[in-house]
């Protein structure tokens, strides 16, 4: 199933709306690639409330999806991991290495708010 | 689910891990685990499916509840007739992978599990058999 | 025994009483994932100034519970330490990785601080 | 305490091994040592008391005051009968650990206490044996 993506703003929110497949992970990693230069997006948010497990494949999509829309010039901000979600993904091991995580829609907007703020008042 | 029934669930596309872990997590829920394990488990079935679409293309997970000397918990078995693993002490380590991958799923897996076992014969297949307890 | 959890503002406190059991731990963990959510807490403070005792177990499920309260989004700070527990600490060969330490509760609210505006300003 | 009384402490669950280390941190003050040689001998007790709960489910800490060439100190000794250990240099290498753990407990504990002995046999279980001295 085909992930949606919402543009609102300078903002892309992808919400993940079930268990994806191998292909539908490939899918919203190309459909972000292209839309954050179509909509000259500044950020992104991938919501996986609805996410019941992250294993290491989706963790490391999710790393690369971030790493792509890095190269793209803008920020990604994953929302929503739930706590038993996020138990069995420190227990396996798993990382987002610099994916920067968020409670829920409103704080991954209010982080990516600043985060690019941030971005442009300071030197990196 | 009782002592006696078995659930099979073929492996063959990314489509059956995610109901191999569906399976898992209901069959989990169904024996009294809590939602924190129901997540371990799922995670670790999900793993192990993986490996078997990845690696040996298709194969089966079988679920099912156990008891041992008055312990009781779930048995969760991943079989393929793949290639097999040259190396088992190197597969189980952390980041090992031959594959462009993260390499933490086999030993992830084990940490998720209260016993976890790997057998593997080059050309002949791979048997991964884990197990959970319940407290 | 359990640990009660405080909500200060942004803040959760969980003051560890006594030693603590496995299943303290877990509920530890547990409890602190839900709150997080469910206060919108930007960060958490573990006091264990009462601790006489921080072994590898002991330090392996505050470093699981720091990356957990990090995958929902929130800063985890140890405080209250104690001057012999540290020491075996360092001699045993532990440590807490990334999990920010501060001398007691008042630093650690001020750390807490300042990592939460700093990881709204500055890039990680 | 006096030279020749022992304490015993079963260990089958964390509580006791909270218990074994609150009984070696009050030994050890009663026998005049620091406060912060206290906490070493406390968290080693609980290292080998944990290692007890993990691997062999069940045993005893026995604790003790003694005297050796006009040295004095305390004396713990974890024993179990559980599985063994295959290979003993590899378990007191930091880092190495067959759980979901740090691998530290063995050769930390080492370091947290004067002198320190195992010995294991596979099948038959596994003693430690250490002593602080009291300077
Ligand atoms: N079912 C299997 N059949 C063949 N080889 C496997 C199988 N499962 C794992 N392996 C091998 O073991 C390695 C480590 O596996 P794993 O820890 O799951 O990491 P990853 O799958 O991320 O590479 C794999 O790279 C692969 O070479
Ligand atoms: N009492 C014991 N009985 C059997 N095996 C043990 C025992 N104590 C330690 N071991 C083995 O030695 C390894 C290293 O122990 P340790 O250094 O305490 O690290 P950890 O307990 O964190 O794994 C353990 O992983 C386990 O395989």
């Amino acid at each position: 199933m085909a992930v949606p993506i919402l543009k609102q703003h300078d903002y892309l929110i992808a919400t993940v709306q079930s268990t994806l497949t191998d292909s539908d992970m490939m899918q919203l990693q190309n459909d972000l690639a292209e839309r954050v230069g179509r909509f000259r997006s500044k950020g992104v948010i991938i919501d996986v409330t609805v996410l019941d497990v992250m294993d290491s494949f989706a963790c490391r999509m999710i790393r690369t999806i971030a790493q792509v829309i890095r190269l793209r010039g803008a920020e990604t901000v994953l929302v929503g991991i739930q706590p038993d979600v996020a138990f069995a993904m420190v227990q396996l091991g798993l990382s987002l290495d610099n994916v920067p995580t968020a409670l829920d829609l409103e704080d991954g907007l209010a982080l990516l708010e600043q985060r690019i703020r941030g971005r442009h008042n300071h030197e990196r | 689910m009782n002592d006696e029934s078995i659930v099979i669930v073929a492996i063959r596309s990314d489509a059956d891990i995610i109901a191999a872990r569906q399976q898992g997590r209901q069959i989990a829920a169904s024996l009294g685990f809590t939602s924190t394990e129901q997540a371990l488990i799922a995670t670790a079935i999900s793993e192990v499916a993986r490996n078997i679409v990845e690696y040996a293309q298709k194969g089966e997970i079988t679920i099912q509840a156990f008891s041992e000397r008055g312990k009781h918990g779930i048995l969760v078995q991943a079989r393929d007739q793949g290639p097999g693993i040259a190396d088992l002490d190197l597969a189980m380590q952390d980041g090992y992978s031959t594959s462009n991958s993260l390499g933490l799923g086999l030993p992830g897996t084990k940490r998720l599990m209260d016993e976890f076992d790997i057998t593997s014969e080059i050309g002949k297949g791979t048997t991964v058999t884990m197990k959970k307890w319940r407290y």
